[in-house]
Formats: C-alpha cells, structure tokens, sequence
C-alpha cells in the first residue's frame, strides 16, 4: 500500500480525475459496496464456515473449536481466537511466509470487533474451572485480493460464527454432542477511505493502494461503534471522522442482513 | 469451495467414473463404490482472478485451490538457473482443513508433499522455453478428505495450462490402496486411515510415464506391479475430467494456442457413466 | 528511568494537567483526578548520547524511552523508497516492564502497535526531503501503566524533534475512555482494565488533524464524536508539556534552526496548574 | 541435485558415455554396491547406534529413549520418531541451518520404511495409558556424502535399533533395567538410479548429481515392498519402475545380513 | 568489535599513541574507573530493579519472578536465568533482533558470575517438590552503549538482586506476602583490555573496538575468583593474565560497595 | 567414531600422558589417573573426505570431529573482511550425543562456545593472507564426556593444519578442576559435574599464549595462577599428540611446505608413558 512508485502515481492520477466527477473508475457511486455473498457451513470438517464474496475480494472462513488452558486470570471463561492469512494465491505480490503487518491488522482489527461487542459466552465455553476450556478459533483465509478484507471478513466472521456449533462436555468428558454456539451480538465492521477530498466505501484494491487514510467502524445491531481503527498515512480533521463514521453506520445494517442471513 | 451463486464462470464438471467394462468381482466399499471407481471428481480452471493460471478440485470431500504465477522473474535472484525455468511448488493446509485444527506453520510433511508434488510436475513443462524465470505453483487445501497430494496435483497441472505454461503432457494422480487385501483405487479418509498400504501414483497419459510413486505398507512385488496398473487406469480417468475442465473453458478441440502440448483424447475415453456425491 | 543524579541535564518537567475551565461535574476517580485531567506527564528531550534523537516519557507510572536514528542509508536497500524517506517504527517492552515477566520475542501485539505508531507519526514528517533514507523510531517501554502507545507516540515526536527532522507538526495523543458510563481521559492501568471503552488519539495541534484512532467497547456514534473531542483537549495539553521539553533543550522561542516547522505555541495553553504525583 | 550448471553438464556427458560402455567411473558394473561396513554400539551415551560406511559415504544412527505424551488418538502406543540431518562437515556445500528438502526427504523415507513395516512394538512402550509413553529417536547424523544416503541410513538404523536397549518401568518408575527393543521386522531400502537410459544401483555423488530419476524401495524380510519413493525430475514408464523394483529386491537381502549381522 | 576498516586503523594508532604517553583519549589513568551510580528499586513492576550508569554507559537491570517447573536432577530447587538484550536505542549499529553473539556473551559472562558464588539459596524457591518452583530472571537491560557492559551489569545484577523480594508460597498456595530475596554473597567483575603493549580498566566502545584482548575476573567478598572469561583476537601471556588478574582485584571491592549501598 | 576396519588410514595414535616427572603426591582420582595425567587422547588427521581439512578427536570418551573448509568466497560477501580473512567456528552436539537427547537446534551454550573456540584459534592463523576469504571450522560432538570444547580446539587446530592453512602455532586446550580442594587436568564428565571449579585453557606452545581462558567455581588468586600452570602443563602434552598426529600423515620432520610455520618439538616431549584406558 505504498505510494512511491510510478505506476502508483498514474494510477493515484487516474483515481483521483474519475473521482472528481463523481463516479469511480468501476461505475460505482462513492457509497456503493460491490455484491456482497455469503454461504455458510460449506466445510464438513469446521465447526463452522462462511465463504464470502464482495467483488472479486473471495475470503473463506473456518471456525474450529479446539480445548485447551484457561487464562490464570479467567479460570472459568474459553478464549477466542482470530488468525489472519495472506495465501500467495490471492494476489501476484504475496509471498508464502508468516503474518506480516497487514494480516496482523485485518486479524487485530476483526479480532477487536468480535471481543468488544463481547460476541461469544465464554463461560458456556468452561469445561473444568482453571484446567480445561474450549478454545474458539475463527480463521480468516484471503483467497483472491480485491480490496476491503476487513469487511469482507468481518461479515464472513459474524456468518461462521452463527452457524457454529461446540461440542458439549459433562463432567470434563466430551458428550458426542453438538450445540450451536452462543452469538451474542452481531458486531459488522464497515471501512471508509480518502482519497484526496474524496470518501468511497468498499474500495479496490486499487483504490486501497492510492488512498490517503482508512477508518473501519464496527457496529453493534443498536448501531453502537464497539471498535474503530485509522489507518494510512494521512490525518482526518474531527469533521472529516464524523463524516466517516456516518457513511459506515449507514451500510453496516444491510450487511449485517447479508452475514445472518433471513 | 462452494459456487458463488451469483456469478456465471466457465461450468464445472461433476462427473465420473465407474470403469466402462465391469468387472465380475462384485465387492462393494463402505461407500457403496466398486473397487476401481473413482469419487465424485470436479474440476474447474480459471477460478482465482489474481492468479495467472488456477483451478478448483473437489475429490470426494477434498477441496482444493490451485494457483500458478509465472513464468516470471525470480526472486532471490540468485536462485534462477541461466538455461531453464526453475519450478517451485508450495503445498500448503488452511487451519480448519482438518480435525483438529492445525498450525498455519508450514510442517515437515507439508514440505514433502511440496517436494514430491515438484518432481510429479516438473516431466511434463517445457521449462528450457523460460530461461531465469520462476514457475510458482501454490497449493491451499480447504478441506482434506484423504490423498490430497494426488488431488493437488490433478488441480495444479490444470491450472499451468490455465496459466499458459506450455507442457509436454498433462498429469494426472490416483492413488491406490489394500484394504481386506483388496486392491482399490481413489481412498477416501476413513479407507485412507485403515488401509493396509497407500500408493499414490501420477501419470502422463500421452508419454506414459509415472511421475509420482509413493507406497506405503505391504505389498508382494506382483501386487505392486498391480496396484501400479490399477492405479493409471484411475489416472487416465481423472485425465479425461481435466480434458474437459480444460475444453469448457477453451472450446472444444484446443485449449487456445498457448499450451499447445495438450494431448488429443485418449481413445478409450469415450463413455463416462455419471455419479453423483452422496 | 530515574534521574543519574550526578549529571547536570536539560532539566525535565513534572507538571500537569486540570483543565482551564473547571466543569461543573465534580465527580472523581479511583486516583482522584478530575474527569479531564492527565495524569502526571514528564518529558525529557536528549536523554540518549548515541541516539541522533531522543526522549524519555513518564505519562504516570509508565516510563518509555524513544530512540531516532537517521535520516540513514536504508538497510536493506530494497526496501528504499526513490522519492521519500521511509519511516520505521519499532515498539518493544522490557521483559520486566509487565507482571508477569513476558518474552522478549515481539508479540502480534508490538507488531499492530508499531504500525499504528507509523501511521500517527508519518503525516508530521518531510519525508520527501530525504529519498532513499530511512528514519528508525525505536520505542522501549521500561515500565507500562496502560497507554504505552499514547505515550509512545508522545516520546517519539519529541525525540523525532530532537534528531532534527523537519517536523510539519507534533504529534500528541492521549487516550479517552469511559467507566461507569462517564467518559474521562488518558486512563490508568487500574481503569484500562475495567473500562467499558478505551480509544486512544493522536493529534496534530496545528494542522488539526487526528493521526491515530482506535477505539474498543460501546460507544453510541454521540459519544464517539464527544470521546475524540476530549481526547484532543487531552492532547492539546500534552502538546504543551512537549514543547516545554523541547523549549528547555533549544532555548524559548524556537528550537534551533533545523525543525523550522515547529508550530508556535497555541493560544489557549496559557495557563497549566501542576499536580504532583500521589 | 542439480542439473543446470556448465559443470554438471560435463560431468553428465562424462557419465553417461562411461556408461554406455557398460561400465561406471568407478569401475564397478551397474548393480554393483560399495563395500557396505556397519559396525554397531559405538556409542555409550545412545541407547543404541551405528555407524555406516558405503563406500565413502559415512554415516552415525544415534537411538535414544525418552519420555513423553502419547498421540490422542493412540494413547496405549509409544512414538518412534527419525529425523536426519545433514551435518556442513559432510559436504562443502551444505551449510549449517534448520533441515532442508533432501534431509527430510531421507528422514521420512526411511521412516515411513520402518513404520509401514510396523517395526517396533509400540504397546510395549506404553508407562502408563494416555499419560506417559516412551519415545523412540531416531537420529540419521551424516557425516561424508557421497551419494545414497538412503540406502546408507536405512540399513544403519535397522542396525541401530536391533543393538538398542530401552529403560523399563514398573508402575509408571523407571526400574533401573534396560532390555533390548523389541524390533518386529528388518526392512531394507535400495535404490535405483536412471541416468539416460541405463539403470545403476548404489550411485556415488556424481552420479546423483546426473541422475533423471530414482527410485527407492524398501523391502521386508519376505521380499514384499514395505515402500516406494520416486525422485528425480524425470518419469519411468510401467516396464522401467517394474525393472528397478526386481533391481532392487535383489539387493535387499544382502544389505540386511550387513546391517543385523550374522 | 572488528578492526578491519579504515576509520578503525585511525583509531587504533590515535588511542594507541595517547596511551604509549601514560593517559587514556578521555584523561583517565589506565586505572581509573568511570564513575559508576547505581539506584534500587525504581521499577514498581519488577520485583526488584537496578539502574546503572557507568560513564555514559546506562543499563536497567529487572528481576522478576514467576514460577515453573524444576530441572529433573534438581527437584527441589529454584531457577535463576540471565538474559541481556542490546537494545536498538543504545548504539546506531545495533539493530533488533534476537540475542546475537555478543549479547549472549554478556548474558553467559554475568549468569555465570552468579552462578559459581551460587549466590541464591535455590532451595528456599521450591513450591512443591518436583512440581513447582520459583525463577527468578535477571534481565540485562542496555540502554546506552559506551563500553564495558560486563562490569556495568554485574554490579547491577547484585544491585538488583540484594533489592528484590519474591512472593512466599504456603502448602503450594501464594501468601500474598513478599519477603526479601537470600543473596548469600556479592560477585563482582571487573575487566581488564589489552591495547598494545598497555592495560587499561574500564574501556569505553573506543577503547573496546581496538582491544587486542580482554580478561574478566569475577571477585567474591573475599576476593576469590569466582569466574573467568578471556575474549579478542590476542592470546594473552600467563605474566600478562596475573597482571591482570591483580588489576582487576584491585578494584572489586571498590564497585561492590557502590552495588551494594552503604 | 570407531574405525572402519577396512581401510587403511593413517595410523591414529593413542598414547598419553602422564608426567615425566612424577609427584609426591600419590592422590588417585576415581579413574586412578594421577593429578595431572589426562585421559586417554587420540587425534587423527584427514578423516573426512569432503572436507579441506579434518581431525577426529577422542579425549576420554568425548568423540568430536572438526571439518574445515576454505580459505574460500565468503557468503554472504558483505561479512567479508577487506584485509583478512574471516575464522567462523561452529559447535554442534549430535542429538545423541548427550543424555537425555537434545534437539538439533543451536543452544546458547553452542553458540557461546563457538564464540570462544574463534577467539582460541583466530591468535594462530595468518589470517591476513587471505583477505575477502572465509576459512569456516564445523565441530560434530557426536558423543560428550566433559571438556568437550577444549577438545574441540584441539582437533580444530589440526584439521586446520591439515586444510593447509599457514598457521603462526598450533593450539592445543586441556581444563583444569578443582575437587577435594586438589587441582588436577583433563576433568571427565563425572568429574566436571562435582567439581568446585573447571578451567579451561587453550594455549599456544610455540609463542607461548593463552587463547581461551575460562573459569568457573571459586578459586584463590594463588589457586588461579597455579591451575593457570597446571592447564598450561596439559596444553604440551596434548600438543605432543597433535603433532604426533600431524607426522603421522605428513612424514617424520614437517607436515608439508604448506602450513610453514608448525612449530619445531618441544625440548620437553621425549617420554610419554602409555596409559590404556579403563
């Protein structure tokens, strides 16, 4: 997401002319997402799945629960867990590797919506207090990159997640059944970015590369803000926030339909 | 993968395969299949807009992405090789791909697979066309369900045609297993784990030559000599579901000019009864 | 870090912080502050004899140094940009500066945080003056006390300043959250801890521009709005602790001749009632 | 392993004329092994080893016996574990570092040889069911390379194992005792070489670094295959694969009489 | 610490021709010391800290302790670990990254101070036999590079160490309590450099980058030698290491007075 | 390493070593050497085949091999010195080499000793004759009995030889320990782990200087300098068999024209009495 080369200047050049008219390089206006698809439980062997469209950006998510040790200072509460990866078949420059910077902030920043609207009861996730808890990991993996992840995967999180089910324990021995998992609240992230004087939801990954900053919100269905994360090299002016932060709460309802579905 | 509903690409195939001249031994598997028919097979190229060249398999409950970037420059420089392409193969499991979950991090048997999956590729490109390039094959198993490396390279030698790549041949993998003494062809998970021995084959129908040989447990020599057969009739059975997935996406004869080494149809590949998943 | 108490230094300032204007609102914290009230904030510049630039931040009981090395020859030099500077930003906690002792390994944790840090600092940086090079930000945390990155960032444009590094602006960020539904400023570790919310800022005070956010909990989008005012009335007050510190380095009005963009003092930071630490 | 510098290519064309004349630069004929010389329990420390020479390939097999936890799914089962690793004093281009692609392609050939043959009796390994097992390591240490390593450290860990003496316990504590592991079956790999079109056994560096193809294939005591590997970058048809598995079989018998001696 | 480029040449004649006159770049005679400042207890999470200033060498020791599981042959003691860190603040060459081979010197140098005067009574940190036991870890912290780490962080260490308290432990429980840790003697390093034909004490990163050779002896409170380390590309004479040795002891008590406090 | 028993290397020698002029003091340790005998001590050259130079070692059971490869192209290049050549040691344990068995990857202790073995050997090698070159020192522990890296200087010094390195002296290392009060050499394994000290000192003969110096435990300064003697003792008599080792493979009067500066016998070395081990 640098600036630097040339290429990136014709394409910012590009960008920012069609801009200037109202309209983007895709046909799109400044607030129209691309078709977001969900489908759930796709996977046999997650406990939970949802594969995501938005444009040409393809995500699938798995949830897998696992056991493990509780935290020592939540003996009697499971644990969440939200990975991020960067497969090198979903974009041309993406090598094979460990977590770089930008897949630890599309996990951090999902990660962060899904805690702070405190989504899972993670007591209902306690097996033996202090010894033994489930472990709920929710796997976000990139398969082809075009552009706004995280809302991509924030919705596709909320979707895996509702069509999970745990396995049941009783006194610490695993019952052999399933039980849906408890979703409290249905957290949806929504990314605004600039570029120039200009404020475009869902961008490309062509519009990521040239942009100036980002704001995601994430919102509760009371479309209360549980998170937000600024990004890019470029400062907002506080009206200029407040203007993103009402573009994203305008969009994150119809999401949220597209997550949960009916 | 699951088909995104709203998009029309070039069609999948979800055929295949009972073997065309049944056999007398009337034994059935667990699954209801004879002993030398293959699971539900789907192919389809050109799934990964980002990728030059992809496909998706389904093999059995397999599911599994195949994305090839190249020919293109190598990077560290100083691993290109002055006469020919080098090829380069990543063979890689999601996390949620099994049960129980796994770590991203790459294991000791995924560098293997990566490593056998090269040497079961490498026959059929023409690599001397390219000299100082990389050819990048990149593997994500969604789902593994029992002989992903022979599922894996089905997609990849698919999606180095879908990438231009021009081959010698395709290639085309079964594997093949003892169970209760019987020979069987294409083992699913639960035959894989109980299995007496496991050997996965890849083959190039037009040169007739096996690129991947692994066995695993016991066989008499003849067995071998078998269970080898055995298993490049499978072959040839996948052979002709990659045929198609590459026809549908580039007309019937030929598959654009690029890779002009795809081979003609076998001759024997005229009828395919249709079988659907359970 | 306490003071070597034999060396003479540019001497540090232990002030801060209740508002101007008294609100009505009388309720207090755990500690005793008012709502809008910093904690004790000390900033020292030049603390650091091999760094190019440096400063040594306690924001109550934190205490972190930042370190700035360069402009410099990239290293390694692909990572060089042919236009701008490039600026590295590096968060590390001491194994002993958390209960219990952690790893010295960087977590996921550093990582975000060193990218957010980049971001909140490099719209205040002349970049372009200096293609090719790149400029290192080196932040140790010696002791955390919840808002390590507000504090952080405070350091770090100060000693960015120190290094003479053409500055458009300072960067001053203080964090607001919200406990018993009231939203007070630049929380403690005992408050972090319970807070319903927490969502640090960064500013530039005379550009006006917020350079970080990020934000955990509930908000309703008012209070949101409310909660980034605040935190820059916060950081407006931190804004002038910083430039007292540089102000007792380079001398009163402006320091040297290097950082010209420093802005000048804004008006409303006339008067600053101290506060001790309990 | 590679083919593509000027020096190979000389090397190639050297080779393969010798060998049209049905003869090796070495002067032995195809199927012609190099004095194959295993001597075993050279080392106090191991709870068994060997030492290998084939020709000047030399190799050190270190068995020790360790405690851990058993696999979930296994938990009555003791662990047998190979790793091998290439040393930097076995070869000028080795360099020091984590295992490369040809150390664990030969670790996990010659373990999956001595698991498919189910070597080990891994039930009596078992301290105590679901919490303590004893884990078996295999240790394949190279110290000269030149050329069939595969073929080397099969035989030397056969030979390791039948020396190795194992800890007993007795109500999940160490007795004091050692006896001997149980070792079920003595499988034994051979390789065989393609280059151009002749087909040699037992090959020298250089001629792994000419070969088009290998194939290696394990044997049991009654001559059934226990596992097949195939390398190299080009393919065998049905008739060459079933010629090296005839080549090799006949091998296997005599290797095994130098790995378990007399 | 290298003397192979140019600008090192320069320094070594300049540094050498001030010292054939008797006096060092900075003044000192060859024996003098920087001045050495040590404060206690200045870190509120650590249970006992130390931060030391040796001219404008500056490094924060922490000592912290947690809890884990005994050594097999050493079921009913506790732990002590040292770990430096050479952070990228305190020297422009220094970059970050795990501990390279200078850090781990100092680590090993200063643990093993400790060690030999086996200065905790590890016996006191068991919880319960076998199970459970105290660390305690000293951590080198350096801050600002201006030569002779080891001795700097040596007094720190003891400083840290004599300050620190550990939480008790009753029937395998936590008291709540904290009592002071047993530091049952007070080892002292000091470090001698060769430079030519002359040694000197307490070199600055000047003096070190051109040292031909280094001895650090590690003192009791009875001026016993309690560890050794010669480093640098020189061999040193056994006249020149009883010089040394001499020199050093001359100067232990001296510094373990500014650890310890009055 | 045992002996492949059917090749005919040159001749290993297995001596040593108690001293001429025997003590007072008739103190047995528990192997019934005396105070200042060393273990059984064996050095062979050339061993290894690919390597430029070799040694295989047994000092008491420790068995270690050295390989030694260069002078030759330092990789990466940006580690190569202008006007020298760069010594790079590396010490490695085989996983069995121990109890219980150790994992492949590099401990802090490796990497530590390797550390000193450089600064033991760097004092005796003409490094300045081969500027921008490497000459690279790998040691294989394959089976330790205390003292391993003083026996690991003494094998590296004549694989050096043997690679033909121009060589200022030899080095040869030996320990000393303090037990029961009473200083005695070559410490075993079973030894080392009860002793109240352990010194291990690296020494070369001919321009009589001590390269690596060690000690851990509690010693007086008088205990010091006697032990300092005492190790320096040991040192001649493992540089006898060095050089014992050295003749053997490069005729009776000088190892070649390569390696010039071997230095001549030690008057001292006439009689070594034969001590076969227990």
């Amino acid at each position: 997401m640098s600036k630097s080369n040339i290429v990136s200047h014709l394409k910012q050049k590009k960008i920012t002319e069609v801009l200037s008219t109202g309209k983007r390089m895709d046909g799109r206006a400044f607030e129209d997402f691309r078709e977001l698809t969900i489908k759930r439980n796709i996977l046999f062997k997650s406990e939970g799945s949802a594969e995501v469209w938005l444009g040409k950006t393809h995500v699938m998510v798995g949830v897998k629960v696992g056991t493990g040790t509780p935290f020592e200072d939540t003996p009697d509460e499971g644990v969440l867990m939200t990975n991020a990866e960067f497969t090198p078949i979903a974009n041309a420059a993406w090598e094979p590797g460990p977590p770089n910077e930008n897949s630890i902030e599309l996990a951090r920043v999902v990660d962060r919506g899904l805690r702070s609207a405190e989504i899972l009861d993670t007591h209902e996730l306690c097996i033996t207090v202090g010894k033994l808890v489930q472990i709920v990991f929710v796997d976000l993996y990139v398969l082809n990159y075009d552009g706004n992840l995280i809302d991509a995967c924030g919705a596709g999180a909320i979707a895996a997640l509702m069509g999970a089910k745990r396995p049941t324990f009783s006194e610490g021995k695993p019952t052999g059944e399933k039980v849906p998992l408890t979703v409290r609240k249905k957290p949806i992230p929504v990314s605004v970015i600039k570029i120039g004087d200009n404020f475009i939801l869902d961008p490309t990954a062509d519009e990521e590369d040239v942009m100036d900053a980002r704001l995601t919100v994430t919102f509760d269905e009371e479309n209360h803000v549980c998170t937000m994360q600024k990004s890019g090299s470029e400062g907002l002016t506080v009206d200029e926030i407040k203007k993103c932060i009402n573009m994203a709460q305008g969009k994150a309802p119809q999401n949220r339909v597209k997550a949960i579905g009916d | 993968m699951s088909k995104k509903p709203t998009t029309k690409k070039t069609a999948a195939r979800k055929p295949t395969a009972r073997t065309k001249k049944p056999k007398v031994d009337s034994w059935k598997r667990a699954d209801g299949r004879a002993f030398d028919e293959l699971r539900t097979l789907k192919i389809e190229s050109g799934v990964l807009p980002n990728a030059d060249g992809s496909a998706y398999i389904e093999m059995g409950r397999n599911k599994i992405l195949a994305g090839v970037f190249g020919p293109r420059e190598m990077h560290p420089k100083h691993n290109a090789k002055p006469n020919e392409a080098v090829l380069r193969c990543r063979y890689h499991m999601a996390p949620f791909s099994v049960d129980p979950r796994r770590s991203p991090a790459p294991s000791r048997r995924d560098q293997e697979i990566s490593m056998v999956m090269r040497s079961a590729l490498e026959p059929a490109v023409f690599l001397e066309r390219y000299p100082r390039a990389s050819i990048d094959v990149y593997i994500e198993v969604l789902e593994a369900d029992g002989g992903t490396r022979c599922a894996s390279i089905n997609a990849a030698a698919v999606a180095l045609v879908d990438a231009g790549i021009p081959m010698k041949d395709l290639v085309a993998a079964c594997a093949v297993g003892k169970i209760e003494d019987k020979l069987i062809v294409d083992l699913g998970d639960y035959e894989d784990k109980k299995g007496q021995s496991d050997m996965p084959v890849a083959y190039m129908p037009k040169l007739g030559k096996v690129t991947l040989l692994q066995m695993d447990g016991d066989l008499s020599t003849e067995e071998a000599g078998k269970a080898l057969e055995l298993a490049i009739e499978g072959c040839k059975k996948v052979y002709e579901v990659q045929r198609e997935a590459l026809k549908k996406k580039y007309g019937i004869d030929q598959p654009q000019d690029k890779p002009q080494e795809l081979p003609p149809a076998e001759p024997e590949s005229e009828e395919e009864p249709q079988r659907e998943e359970s």
